[in-house]
């Protein structure tokens, strides 16, 4: 079955593959970079926590479920 | 004592008038009674007591093992067609085999505490596959069910990823977007383990479904080994599961052995706070990416970036909460039983599960190698410090692999905690092994 | 107002792309709506007001029960060709009598609290089975739906299994493990009531369903009715879970009838403290024996074990959680459902209904005759003193059975607590059960 | 160590045992493996790597969007003998139109809190359908597997109503009973609006389909949308949604144009107390009345009956806890996607989409104007006065129609309460429309 | 597309849908009060609030969800 | 439909399924006393409760589990 054709498909799939995966990371690497420098120019955090009306409300929530993160947390390590 | 009389009473109203009705009315049912009679009949054919005795040790398991040619068919959810006889070996030697190696992942997941979530329940499945005569695995049996409801057309996985979506936080990697380089790099655990497999003797495809491994990645593995060789499924989900319990063993030499003493000992610095929009529109980033350039790999990103934006949204909390909870627990209870199934003798004990075995291996230790060996290049050439230690992490199995660079990080130096900074690779290698799956799926489309 | 632009633009947008864009592209849409009307016109044809009065009229339920020649089909799961004629008992008065036997149901769900998680959606099953014309239990109708995805299948009596495996404690048996012969003595209620069933007329395999009912036990009944006759599945459900129900009537005249009243104020020793170890291997102890004695019995006693297992493991508490909650509530609704779909006039109101009510009274009492009185023999063989009253416990229906016999028994010695005693037999007598279901189905295989 | 040790003698054993055992064994797996690959072989042809970058270029979502003329077919959850290619705007500049119209629902779920737990599976679902490529609407898609298993045959609206029954009070309703009146008057939404649709052009089945959208009920909508004209669910069920979040907008401007000062000043009086039987035996009668004058609102009715019946039973809250929480919450998540899958451009972007929206917006005019105008008479008949803006409330948009009602009360009146008596004809409305439902069906049949 | 006929049949549903909504409610209308006036006479509730004791049951239920465990361990009695 | 032979078949049914169910009990029995032997035997319980690590760490779970529990009860008020 160990025909070199076959070797060197698989090979060819490398290249292509890793290339994509590259690609892929490298352009969301840029759109991270963009979007942070975007989003913080335009929608500047206040400095205090409760700034924003829409963030505070998330805040609100994230507090109430900061106690079920918080445990659920030990459980997600057997997840992936 | 009021419902005696009340129970006396429905007897007697029900008696009165079903008996004065039925005199005038339909009387299907007791033609229909003699003729389901007549033809139980023709099935049951009187025995005296010792013949009973026979048939019924016939129909025991003892005797199912024990008898080498009583022609049983494997059991397949595609139905009887798909079938065919077992071997001896399948019915016989080979159930043993697998009985005694499920009690093994019993032990790992319970005493070493394995990844006991899908262990637990793939070894079960497994354990009740085995069983002759059963015919679980079968069209009509538990398990067949359960595999064509949710893993023949690969929906258990992609709500699998839906749930880790929710249950994941992205902030690591935006704080420290580079980072998801090192995610990249460790895909070459799938690559170049794909190469081993085909000069081992696999096919393309095969090899492609079995490489999938060094994604660490649970749903993603069993996507692609479904749809690329569903045949090995049962044995890729073991192994890749397996494996990314056996990180906390494999991972450190390999990570010492590439590293000096002062590389490990590199401090990262304190990472920025991330403002909530980013993580916000984080997953529609990702989602549009993939729709770009590999739609081929949106099932399983879209199921991820959607639990990802409905936890970040937050109006929908109870949503994204029955996702990382009740939703994700019934799902893997049923995922993990399904793909038991595929631990019957007759598709497990053939010689290509060793390889599958062998080539896992070889796939998580060159993932490993690979993230470290970039995470030293980036050292080199960024102006922030970076410990090629983190690299490791980007081979993913969430979050086992960060954890394991944190711990061997403070081992080197005590205080020195790399949890955080290992978190970035480590979830960007989520996404690196979904699109190196959408990869192997667009060739083999 | 930031909305209303928001909306007004959406509209324009949509509109100005759609009819621009429409003019030179695709035109099917608009052929389509024309082909679509054409077909409707040639449905609908124009009625004047008192016509289409009329003709709602006829699509009433008044009128549906009250005109007798309608020609109404039975509903079935299986489709179309498996329904007939209703004859207009079924169509009429049927309905009325069912309708009423479910009003019973709810009082006695309610008010007596007698089995509420089960009663109370069979009964509303069966309320909407009852329906005139809306066809609920057919193949395309909500009941229907829920019984071809896990009834027919019998999926859900196991993941119902599952669940209660899940909230099974072994502790008492394993501390006191001869107390299992006594779930062993009380299947005599099975077999007992399947000479007393064919002796009334019933086929073998109709008889061996019915006799089930001895069982105790709400999934395995409705797995084996399922499997041996479907069409007696609903009065079978129905019938063990009121007898269940009615276990603290039934059975204490039996208790006191067959023991004196010194055997009665026996005390039993307290329990050995049971090791971790022994909980979590006898699960898997259970599937062993059940797989080289019994494969047919497996898919039961498998599903429960998997349940237990799951739960005595310790690392998979979150799995065991759900399979304890959401997972077995979601199916009790949805088994609830499907099988009050059996209670529709057309299929409950059959003569056989009224010996399956009284077979299973039959079947409850002989096996809680035979269970004490095996507990009375081996109370005189035995080294330490047991009490005959826990072998009533043996009929299963846990955990109200050891509930009276701790009743019983505390009234006939105030402080005299049996009620772990009593547990013992109580669990072996589900695993009883499922050997007993196992063996009938190994016979008509 | 002693992991590696274990790890290292499984594959030992697994190693032994099977090279051993295949030889004299079964060599079917071998052959298999030659002939598999023989296929593969046939299937896929050596390429150069600048011929695989090529053909992998062909699979990018950017060449899709790009390419005008690549036969790309529409995906449907009924399979291949139902789609039709696409055509060159569907597949290209409408996907980009569906895109950003995601993102416009995204923003109103998110930033103004419209519905979003609907909107946001939804919306999501659309974005996941445009992916070009993927077909993940398809029989054998992520979506098309949701549409078929849940919406297809109504399931999942159905379970929904069931779990919204589940939350819903009927206390105010059963307090002041003739406000129900009010519910029946905001449905000439769903008649009048039919009127609209047909002169507009609609035929008559398709134009009922749409009128739904008065009924400002979610599940309703779908489900009628489902039986009445599936191609336009997607924009039927956006539609809904959409307006019932912009209750707050399009109401009070109606109700303050129908209504004079003092009319909407006026105090109504303080609740009766309702007696818990009231409430248990409320949803029983609401069933056996749709079952006389109407079974085919008895999907509807008796879903949501069950629901409320479940909850005010009081004996079964482990089960109507589940339909309030996990499992509403479990095929929200599903329905939302399964919906979504209709805003695939081929299905959203048509012609009608303009109409049903227009009309939408008639009927929920039209709904609460009727409403008011009915409260207007009621209260000039009435011995105890009637505020005429609880009329609004009765289009149900439970329970967002009631809370317009009490703000703009109370600003009217400060400390004018009208919370309570607002929901009487908010859950009247909800009953409403599902009779409207029921007739439209009846019409069709 | 626009025939008169359609026009008039749809108004015919609208006759014929209004009618049978209103028939409906005010049929249910008239059942509640019935019902009412029924169960408040032959089965009055006591003054105080936690008279009955099925309404006192569930009143006690909830509280206990708050701590479910317990909760839980009420439920299971109900299995078999 | 009474047919002497039919009576006796299931007659001879009781006869199979009583002794398998015995059988099959008895050995249950048998295995559960041997395990209890073998597992006293060779992995006695250390005297006080919190002895085994695994059934600590099972024990830890359950608080755990306790606290989201609690946590996610508090969360359910903000369900519609
Ligand atoms: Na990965
Ligand atoms: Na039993
Ligand atoms: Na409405």
């Amino acid at each position: 079955m160990e025909e070199v054709n076959l070797l060197a498909e698989s090979f060819k799939f490398m290249i292509l593959g890793m290339s994509v995966v590259f690609l892929f990371l490298i352009a969301l690497v840029q759109f991270i970079k963009l979007q942070a420098y975007l989003i913080n120019k335009y929608f500047p955090e206040a400095p205090p926590a409760p700034a924003t009306p829409v963030a505070n409300t998330s805040e609100d929530e994230n507090k109430r479920v900061a106690a079920i993160i918080a445990a659920v947390s030990e459980f997600r390590k057997n997840k992936s | 004592m009021k419902i005696k009389q009340f129970l006396i009473s429905l007897f007697f109203v029900l008696f009165a008038l079903t008996s004065v009705v039925q005199a005038g009315g339909h009387p299907a049912p007791a033609t229909d009674a003699v003729a389901e009679e007549s033809a139980e009949e023709k099935v049951y054919q009187p025995k005296s007591i010792s013949e009973l005795m026979g048939s019924f040790w016939e129909t025991t398991g003892i005797n199912a093992i024990i008898d080498i040619d009583d022609g049983e068919m494997t059991a397949e959810p595609a139905g009887p067609s798909a079938e065919r006889p077992m071997t001896w070996f399948e019915s016989s030697l080979g159930r043993i085999i697998m009985i005694i190696l499920v009690f093994i992942l019993f032990y790992l997941a319970i005493a070493k505490n394995f990844e006991p979530l899908l262990l637990i329940p793939i070894a079960f499945g497994g354990l009740l596959a085995n069983i002759p005569l059963a015919h679980m695995g079968g069209e009509h049996g538990m398990l067949g069910v359960i595999y064509n409801m949710g893993i023949a057309n690969e929906f258990f996985p992609l709500l699998i990823f839906m749930g880790v979506g929710a249950m994941t936080d992205f902030g690591p990697l935006l704080a420290n977007p580079k980072t998801a380089i090192l995610g990249g790099a460790a895909q070459f655990g799938i690559f170049g383990s794909l190469i081993g497999a085909v000069a081992m003797g696999f096919g393309l495809q095969e090899a492609s479904a079995i490489s999938i491994i060094g994604g660490a990645d649970g749903p993603t593995s069993i996507f692609i080994a479904n749809r690329l060789a569903p045949d090995m499924l049962g044995a890729i989900a073991v192994a890749a599961y397996s494996y990314m319990a056996l990180v906390p063993v494999i991972q450190p030499p390999i990570m010492r052995a590439l590293t000096n003493k002062a590389e490990r000992q590199i401090k990262m610095g304190v990472q920025r706070k991330v403002h909530r929009l980013e993580k916000l529109i984080f997953p529609i980033v990702v989602i549009m990416l993939s729709m770009l350039i590999l739609p081929e790999s949106t099932p399983l990103i879209g199921a991820f970036a959607f639990g990802n934006f409905a936890k970040e949204s937050g109006v929908v909390d109870r949503l994204s909460d029955t996702m990382q909870n009740s939703l994700i627990n019934i799902v893997t209870i049923f995922l993990g039983l399904g793909v038991g199934s595929k631990l019957a003798a007759d598709k497990f004990l053939v010689l290509e599960t060793m390889g599958i075995m062998i080539i896992g291996l070889i796939a998580f230790s060159a993932g490993t190698a690979m993230g470290v060996l970039m995470a030293k290049v980036m050292n080199k050439f960024s102006d922030e410090p970076i410990n090629p230690l983190i690299g490791a992490a980007g081979v993913s199995a969430v979050p086992m692999s960060a954890r394991v660079v944190s711990k061997v990080g403070s081992e080197e130096r005590p205080g020195n905690v790399l949890l955080m900074h290992a978190m970035g690779p480590n979830v960007a290698g989520v996404i690196g092994s979904a699109v190196a799956a959408g990869v192997l799926l667009s060739i083999f489309k």
